[in-house]
């Protein structure tokens, strides 16, 4: 007993998890989705990515430092997680200015006003998105064309044309809404399942290929970083609303028809001149292999920090989730809607915490 | 001196939009640019000082039981003569078809009637005080309101459009974000920030 | 004048007298009583919502103070008197009064007095430690220095000193509450009479040990040697378990008692500095000390050193 | 195999001491008996300052409610009653004797021979129980005659043997099952009669196979008794967790065992039943694991009720240089203390000794919501609300929270990423809403 | 389909607090917690329709006949203060216990502007009576979820250790600006 | 009792004094502000003619011929400067990304486009919203273009001269729709 004894309350041993342990699992869960991201999208992929990782650092740095005072916490490695999954939502070839607007609205905005890590009740890497969705729509809208490490970072304005292009779900809505069908316009961009299961399309950096963030997802689930409620929920959820409208559209109409040869009513609509307007619409599959379903169920709407606690809220959250996605994508003005759907649950979030309790041992006596 | 201060309050230290939080809905809806700022705010000025005026010169003679019926009645009627006035003459849509101050405020002009500011003067102070000092209290209230409104007006203009009071400082858009309502909440917040920081400030010293 | 002004004007009165009749009868009808001296009241209350009071918020307490027959029990001691007089006048009632009271902290014992015995590495508030065990110096009766009075007191008027690792009380901004008395969980805050000048004379030590014990671990322990006992000429001073209190009620700050503490336990402050003549009385404290069978020699040396820096 | 289907962790199990089985510790040459080693008030003293006593006798009576009476560990002579340090961190009522000679008590039956048979009734069992000063030893300290008074109006149909041993590092229990097997099972009957009960179950966890093998071989020839292997998880041991594993059943928030007809012992309070009832041996010694990662030889020591645990640490190779902690109990729910003048006391089931590294905690960092604590909370609690509710004194809330079902057994603290300290606040928390719940039933 | 149309715009995509800004007074005032919400919503809710009805038929078969109809915002005022008071009263004596939960927020409905805008928007935009007691349900609709939304997300931060300066009001633009963000996602749901 | 009486009565003729004061300056001041109102209202509604159009000083509000152009019916007004035809304005509209953009298209009477005013759209912010002369330059590509040469359709489809906005293909295919319904009824309506 050479030195003073420690005194403190029990436990006096502790597990080996901590904080960045966990965000560095989150990392490299998204690492395969990156490297397919520079795969297809070249050079763009890592200029966005490493100023928006290396903005939210020192924007969170500075913060902690000068602004807020409470010492510096950037080891905890949130802030690069929230960068990494910013500029996944982001096209390859964002000017660098509006990454790092959209980083000080991430970690400003989003984080730090509500004191930092752990604090905030929307998802920060969402805020900064969304915000730049609203603020830069032109910049945020235009995705550059696949292709591999020739795709320039800088397109100019008389370029524009000729290298960008649209996501599977604008280019699906866009049609829709002029009137075409969705299995003709497939056809005319020669657009393949494998090329969204495999990220060969236009989109953000993160969301292009499902199966690198299935791969992510199956790492935090043997990691036990994640459960699986909430990507499973929305997932399903998505397939399901959807799977269950397609029937009724004139594509699922005609595949049953043509499969099972049941005839299942179309739904119709009117528009403003009365004329009668029959449902188009992209079957489930397409539905959640396309946009930021994958993407935002694996990493974004799992966020321990701003969604429910426990499985069963977990659970209402994904479907709310799945349900808004949806909702927002066949009949609002986005073609996607899985960021605003996250960031409206996490508004819904304390709330459900508040109503789900875990079942507290003895609550109900089962004997006598 | 007491006037002057009296007068003053309502820019910093009592201010209503950044210290007391009242009428907070023209605040956001009409802040989208400093010039429907700058509108609201003078309109709001004008019902509160021509109310605190009368009122403070009636109150005397109104029991206490109908008191409140008989301001709101007073100030409705004001709110009505600014709906007349700027219908007649602020409702001229601009060059490029930009609709007219009169429009783009709406809702919001008949709605003076119910800003906390005008009501809350007209019971906390014109009702007990003589009829000059209530016209300088409404007065510096309503400039203070005009003046938040105009500030919070310029800085969403300045961020969301690249432009004060019309005047372009950058091609193209601004932050389209600060134009759209989630704007007028988020600058709302950080310049009440600001201001209590500002305030603090001010009472140190 | 056209029917349109006629028709204006001729709507709203109807309106307004309609609106008036109505409210009027239907007011007249459905009238509940509520006491409208509790507003009042509360209005003339502070506001700080402190629980200074015993009730659960100023309005709480406003609603005790209108039903109650009389104050004998109730007293808001951040608003002292004055609130009370302006509560009695609206209730039309005797006000109670109470002497000013003000917080002091009985404990002296210093880093540098009481050494450290381990070292604490649990949550940093005094009612987690204390719950855990007697601290981390021998002294199990002292202040752990964690600041949870501090945190409670609303008034600002405590801090620590990060020297001494004590709290501070700034009597002016003190208003008496008790908050800090209620938060430590060594009660080491005791609310004294306010005196002129806040001149205080107080033992700053709730040790019970046996003096030897007590000063093994902390040099500016009570040892309970009774010396002040004998020295005080109003019986303002009793003795507990090997520990002196001081009543504040009858300590008349002749300051006789302060000299006379073998470890410099009575604390006096508000007073102007002793005179030559003092010291030499002082000088006389190890001989009393001698009395003192537990006393350690070489803790004479030290105090005698300490009480000589401190004059 | 059986187990509790809510929370737990796992932390290392490091049961060092396993095989090393039970030695016995001469007396010390003083030891220090505090009057209060059970819940309820103080015993007390029957002897004063100068009196010679005898290993056995009484020194102070329990009369409260739930108090026990306390027995003389040593023979010699009573050198003061004072306030001295004892396990709770405290300057509290201890009675210091200076041991001369081992002169036991002649009503004591000293030798090693087993008792089976037994005719006393199940009062006069009780009452030898409580005689003999037997209090819970699983760490509760809960006086075991009231346990077994079971209150009008319910029914014990179970007896539960504590055999877990779920606290790392502490095989004070595995060892004397596997020593002492016989005697518990003797013990078990003891108790199955006094509560009148049918069925007796054993629970062991599976990381003690000897154990189970040896107790199970035993239970063939007793009626009614029953031993179960349960899966390795923390806190299996607390008795709700325990009952839960075992019957399926689980005790009502707020409520005893034997709401659920259950009552629980641990092996060793058992083993003292046998004792005190067969052998008229009051409850003065018990066994003691003293281990750590760097404790030269770590053991299981039969002790004396008021040695100093410095002469435990000596028995076992002495302090290691690198001691930084110093734990009465295991690691997960055992109290630190300061000083190795401290006693071992009834409770005392194991001394561990922390190296200084392993002995710090973690800097705190912010909740991050990963709900790991609600997940591992064998109450199904939600620490990372009760904290900052505790800390912001919601009282309030914590008790619609039910604060006060927490068991402290330290899972969430202890698989908490962010390293919150939420169980420190948890007990401020559950002691103000006592307080609370106190003051508003005096009303 | 007309009044689910009117329903989804009013809750949803043009929500009465996060974008049409009416409201604002309460929605930041009395949102600290979820039962006050809930009890502060209830009220609204209440008086939103009667004021509506009310306000409808005075200016369809007073204001309009008349050809008086600028004297919308006297009148209007005027009765919604004296609908609000007498709600009050008559709640207070009728039902205590109903009371409790929504009558302490009355008083603060009398100056809020949504009461007020409600009336008046149902009025422009010339829905019949029944348009305007969904228009009028729909909205209070929307600023209870709205408000007991976002006392959700404030009864969370009083947990949490927000900045000194970013403490109460101005944290609660910052989440209002957030969740209003939120909902432009619902943007072209209802043309 | 009395008390209560003559204050019920002091309410009364209070209440009646202000509502009677204050109806009486509202009547008042609403027959003073009638006129101005009016004017204003009147030039609000007819402001796009006259941004669209060359100087006129008839009323373009007489004599409007509804156009039937596809399943859709335009409405043309005129404008004439002493009898004489200056213009000619086309009310027209077409499905852009939010909804139908409306517009009032000025031609000269040689069917040149003078100016387009967008009278309703609910195009996206920053991106449809650039239909708007104060929002970007594209809208001035039209002006003294006559669709007779200059092809109304976006040169991305192949088949136009008009430079899209970026990422607002579809407002600009609207915009071009509309325009060209426009021109056609311009043509259909044989004003010379
Ligand atoms: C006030 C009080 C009364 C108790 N009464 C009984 C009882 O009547 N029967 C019983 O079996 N246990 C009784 N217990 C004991 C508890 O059930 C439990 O065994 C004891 O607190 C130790 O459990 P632990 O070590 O898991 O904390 C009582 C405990 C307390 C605190
Ligand atoms: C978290 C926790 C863990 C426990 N672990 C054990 C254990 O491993 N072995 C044991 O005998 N008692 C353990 N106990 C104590 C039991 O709950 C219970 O008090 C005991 O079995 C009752 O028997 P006793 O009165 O003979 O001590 C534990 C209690 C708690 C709260
Ligand atoms: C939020 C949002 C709003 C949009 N608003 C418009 C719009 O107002 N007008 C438009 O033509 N396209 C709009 N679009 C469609 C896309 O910009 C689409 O990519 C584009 O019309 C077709 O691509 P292209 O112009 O590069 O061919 C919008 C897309 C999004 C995501
Ligand atoms: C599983 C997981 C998912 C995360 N997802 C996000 C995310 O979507 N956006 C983000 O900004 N941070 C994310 N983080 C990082 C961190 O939780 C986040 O910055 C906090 O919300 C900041 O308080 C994630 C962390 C984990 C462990
Ligand atoms: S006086 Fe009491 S509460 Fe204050 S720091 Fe000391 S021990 Fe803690
Ligand atoms: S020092 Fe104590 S008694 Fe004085 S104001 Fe502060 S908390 Fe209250
Ligand atoms: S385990 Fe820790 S970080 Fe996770 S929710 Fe619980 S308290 Fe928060
Ligand atoms: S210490 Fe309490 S709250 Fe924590 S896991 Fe154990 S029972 Fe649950
Ligand atoms: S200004 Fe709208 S509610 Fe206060």
């Amino acid at each position: 007993m050479s030195k003073v004894i420690t005194v403190s309350p029990s436990p006096h041993i502790f597990g080996n998890l901590s904080v960045n342990r966990l965000m560095f699992g989150v990392v490299m869960a998204l690492i395969p989705a990156f490297i397919v991201s520079v795969v297809m999208y070249g050079p763009g992929a890592i200029i966005v990515t490493c100023i928006s990782i290396g903005s939210c650092v020192l924007f969170e740095y500075l913060i902690q430092k000068y602004v807020l005072k409470t010492g510096v916490r950037i080891s905890d490695g949130s802030a690069i997680v929230t960068g990494l999954l910013l500029a996944f939502n982001l096209p390859s070839n964002l000017p660098w200015w509006i990454i790092i607007i959209g980083s000080l609205v991430a970690i400003g905005i989003g984080k730090m006003t509500f004191g930092g890590l752990g604090n905030n009740p929307f998802n920060p890497a969402l805020v900064g998105r969304v915000f730049l969705l609203i603020s830069f729509p032109t910049a945020m809208t235009v995705y550059p064309k696949v292709q591999g490490w020739n795709t320039p970072y800088i397109i100019s304005a008389e370029e524009i044309d000729t290298f960008t292009g649209a996501t599977p779900l604008t280019l699906i809505k866009n049609g829709i809404k002029s009137g075409r069908g969705v299995n003709e316009l497939l056809e005319a961009s020669g657009l393949q399942y494998s090329d969204l299961f495999f990220g060969n399309i236009g989109g953000s950096l993160g969301e292009i290929a499902a199966f690198a963030l299935i791969i992510g997802l199956i790492f935090l689930l043997i990691r036990k970083i994640i459960t699986w409620h909430i990507p499973v929920s929305i997932v399903s959820t998505v397939f399901f609303i959807t799977g269950a409208l397609w029937l009724f559209s004139v594509e699922g109409h005609e595949a049953v028809l043509n499969t099972l040869n049941m005839n299942l009513p179309v739904i119709q609509t009117k528009d403003a001149n009365d004329a009668i307007v029959l449902f188009h619409m992209a079957d489930p599959l397409f539905h959640i292999l396309t946009g930021g379903v994958m993407l935002g169920a694996i990493f974004m709407a799992t966020d321990y920090v701003t969604s429910p606690m426990l499985p069963k809220g977990m659970i209402i959250y994904g479907i709310m989730i799945g349900v808004i996605t949806v909702t927002i994508r066949l009949f609002g003005s986005y073609p996607e809607g899985i960021s605003f759907a996250i960031l409206i649950m996490n508004g819904f979030t304390p709330l459900i915490n508040r109503y789900v309790k875990p079942k507290r041992f003895g609550e109900e006596v089962k004997n006598g | 001196m007491n006037n002057l201060k009296n007068f003053t309050k309502g820019f910093i230290s009592e201010n209503p939009v950044f210290v007391l939080f009242l009428g907070l809905c023209p605040t956001l809806g009409t802040s989208n640019s400093a010039i429907n700022g700058l509108s609201m705010g003078l309109a709001t000025t004008f019902v509160l000082v021509l109310s605190n005026l009368v009122i403070s010169s009636i109150s005397r003679f109104i029991p206490d039981k109908v008191r409140i019926p008989a301001y709101i009645v007073v100030i409705a009627s004001f709110v009505t003569v600014v709906d007349f006035l700027m219908k007649a003459y602020l409702n001229t849509p601009g060059k490029n078809f930009e609709p007219s101050i009169y429009d783009q405020l709406g809702i919001f002009i008949p709605l003076i009637v119910v800003n906390c500011i005008v009501l809350g003067r007209a019971e906390a102070y014109a009702s007990k005080n003589p009829v000059k000092s209530s016209l300088i209290d409404g007065l510096g209230m309503g400039l203070g309101f005009a003046f938040a409104l105009f500030l919070l007006g310029s800085v969403r203009e300045l961020l969301g459009n690249g432009s004060i009071l019309g005047f372009k400082f950058i091609r193209g858009d601004g932050v389209l974000l600060f134009v759209s309502p989630p704007g007028a909440f988020l600058a709302l917040g950080f310049l009440i920030m600001l201001m209590r920081m500002l305030n603090q400030r001010l009472a140190k010293n | 004048m056209s029917t349109v002004v006629i028709y204006t004007i001729i709507t709203l009165i109807t309106l307004g007298a309609f609106a008036a009749m109505v409210l009027y009868f239907v007011a007249q009808k459905f009238k509940v009583f509520e006491d409208p001296r509790i507003d009042e009241v509360e209005a003339a209350l502070p506001g700080a919502n402190c629980g200074g009071c015993g009730f659960a918020g100023c309005r709480n307490f406003a609603e005790a103070l209108v039903r109650s027959e009389d104050f004998a029990d109730l007293f808001c001691p951040v608003g002292g008197n004055e609130t009370m007089a302006g509560v009695a006048k609206i209730l039309g009632r005797e006000p109670a009064t109470q002497d000013p009271l003000v917080a002091v902290l009985r404990c002296n014992g210093a880093c540098e007095f009481r050494p450290k015995t381990n070292n604490y590495d649990g949550t940093a508030t005094c009612t987690i430690e204390s719950a855990l065990y007697g601290g981390d110096t021998g002294c199990q009766y002292g202040c752990l220095g964690h600041g949870d009075c501090v945190e409670v007191c609303q008034f600002d008027a405590l801090h620590m000193d990060p020297v001494t690792g004590l709290p501070v009380v700034d009597d002016a901004k003190c208003t008496a509450c008790g908050a800090c008395v209620r938060a430590c969980p060594r009660n080491l805050f005791e609310l004294r009479k306010r005196q002129k000048k806040d001149r205080k004379i107080y033992v700053a030590c709730m040790n019970e040990d046996k003096g030897g014990l007590a000063r093994k671990y902390c040099a500016v322990a009570c040892t309970g040697c009774t010396l002040c006992f004998k020295v005080c000429p109003f019986e303002a001073i009793t003795m507990g378990t090997n520990l002196a209190f001081i009543d504040s009620e009858k300590c008349r700050l002749c300051r006789k008692c302060v000299p006379v503490c073998p470890t410099n336990a009575i604390i006096e402050t508000g007073f102007p500095p002793r005179k030559e003549q003092v010291q030499t009385e002082s000088s006389s404290v190890p001989s009393a000390e001698s009395t003192d069978n537990t006393a350690e020699p070489a803790g004479d040396k030290d105090i005698s050193k300490n009480l000589k820096k401190e004059e | 195999m059986k187990t509790f289907s809510r929370g737990g962790v796992h932390p290392p199990e490091n049961k060092l001491s396993a095989t090393t089985g039970i030695q016995a510790l001469p007396p010390p040459q003083s030891v220090k008996i505090p009057l209060s080693q059970h819940l309820g008030v103080p015993a007390k003293p029957a002897v004063n300052k100068g009196d010679m006593v005898r290993v056995g006798q009484i020194i102070a009576s329990g009369d409260g409610f739930v108090s026990s009476n306390i027995h003389s560990s040593v023979s010699g002579k009573v050198l003061k009653i004072d306030n001295e340090l004892d396990p709770t961190g405290y300057k509290r009522p201890c009675i210091v004797i200076e041991v001369s000679g081992d002169d036991w008590m002649e009503t004591i039956d000293q030798s090693t021979k087993l008792v089976k048979e037994t005719n006393s009734e199940p009062e006069s069992i009780i009452s030898k129980i409580r005689e003999a000063g037997i209090v819970g030893l699983g760490g509760a300290t809960f006086p075991s005659h009231v346990k077994l008074s079971v209150p009008r109006g319910k029914k014990a149909e179970y007896l539960i043997v504590n055999g877990v041993e779920c606290e790392p590092f502490l095989t004070a229990d595995h060892a004397l099952m596997l020593e002492k097997g016989e005697e518990i099972m003797v013990g078990t009957q003891i108790l199955k009669k006094a509560l009148k009960v049918k069925k007796a179950l054993i629970g062991i966890e599976n990381n003690k196979q000897d154990a189970i093998r040896h107790m199970a071989d035993l239970a063939r020839n007793y009626d009614g008794i029953e031993v179960f292997a349960l899966k390795v998880k923390y806190p299996q041991g607390g008795e709700k967790q325990l009952i839960k594993a075992l019957l399926d059943m689980e005790v009502p928030s707020g409520g005893l065992p034997v709401d659920v007809g259950a009552v629980a012992f641990n092996v060793g309070t058992v083993f003292a039943v046998y004792e005190a009832v067969q052998k008229n041996k009051p409850l003065f010694e018990r066994v003691v694991t003293v281990t750590g990662t760097s404790v030269r030889n770590p053991s299981n020591f039969r002790a004396r009720i008021g040695t100093p645990i410095s002469a435990l640490i000596e028995a076992s190779g002495g302090m290691p240089e690198d001691t930084g902690k110093i734990l009465l109990g295991g690691p997960m729910m055992g109290k630190a203390v300061g000083d190795i003048a401290i006693p071992v006391i009834k409770g005392t089931s194991g001394i561990l000794l922390m190296p200084g590294i392993e002995s710090k905690r973690r800097k705190i960092q912010p909740c991050i919501r990963c709900a790991k604590c609600i997940t591992v909370c064998p109450m199904g609690l939600e620490p990372y609300l009760l904290m900052p509710l505790s800390e912001k004194s919601m009282f309030d809330r914590l008790e619609e929270n039910k604060v006060l079902d927490c068991i402290e057994c330290g899972s969430c603290s202890y698989i908490c990423p962010a390293s919150r300290p939420l169980l420190d606040y948890i007990r401020l928390g559950k002691a103000n809403v006592s307080k609370l719940i106190r003051t508003r039933k005096s009303q | 389909m007309e009044y689910i149309l009117i329903i989804i715009s009013a809750v949803f995509v043009n929500n009465i607090v996060l974008t049409q800004f009416l409201g604002i007074c309460p929605f930041i005032g009395v949102s600290g917690k979820v039962d006050t919400a809930l009890g502060m919503s209830g009220a609204v809710m209440f008086v939103m329709v009667i004021a509506t009805i009310v306000t409808y038929l005075l200016q369809h078969y007073i204001l309009i006949p008349l050809g008086i109809p600028f004297m919308q915002t006297v009148v209007f005022i005027l009765v919604i203060a004296a609908l609000v008071q007498l709600v009050e009263i008559i709640l207070k004596k009728v039902s205590p216990a109903l009371y409790q939960a929504l009558g302490i927020f009355l008083p603060l409905i009398t100056t809020n502007c949504a009461i007020l805008g409600v009336a008046i928007l149902a009025v422009q935009k010339d829905l019949n009576l029944l348009g305007s007691v969904v228009y009028a349900i729909s909205n209070a609709a929307g600023f209870g979820l709205a408000l007991i939304t976002f006392s959700g997300i404030r009864e969370q931060l009083d947990l949490a250790d927000i900045p000194k300066g970013m403490k109460g009001v101005p944290i609660a633009f910052i989440i209002a600006g957030l969740l209003s963000m939120a909902f432009m996602g619902f943007a072209g749901i209802v043309k | 009792m009395a008390k209560r009486e003559s204050n019920f009565k002091n309410m009364f003729v209070t209440l009646f004094l202000v509502t009677l004061a204050s109806s009486a300056a509202l009547g008042f001041i609403y027959e003073l502000t009638k006129k101005p109102i009016n004017d204003a209202l009147i030039y609000k509604k007819t402001l796009a003619v006259h941004i669209v159009l060359p100087e006129f000083d008839n009323d373009p509000f007489e004599n409007v011929k509804r156009v039937p152009v596809g399943n859709d019916t335009l409405s043309v007004y005129k404008g004439s400067m002493n009898g004489e035809i200056t213009g000619v304005a086309v009310e027209t509209s077409s499905p852009g990304y939010g909804g139908d953009i409306r517009m009032l298209i000025g031609f000269l009477p040689d069917g040149t486009i003078r100016e387009v005013a967008v009278l309703e759209h609910k195009e996206t912010a920053g991106l449809g919203d650039k239909i708007l002369k104060s929002k970007s330059d594209f809208p001035v590509q039209f002006e003294g273009k006559n669709p007779e040469h200059f092809r109304l359709a976006v040169s991305k489809d192949g088949n136009g001269d008009v430079d899209a906005i970026t990422a607002s293909t579809i407002s600009s295919r609207a915009y071009c729709a509309a325009l060209k319904k426009a021109y056609d009824a311009f043509k259909k309506s044989d004003i010379k």
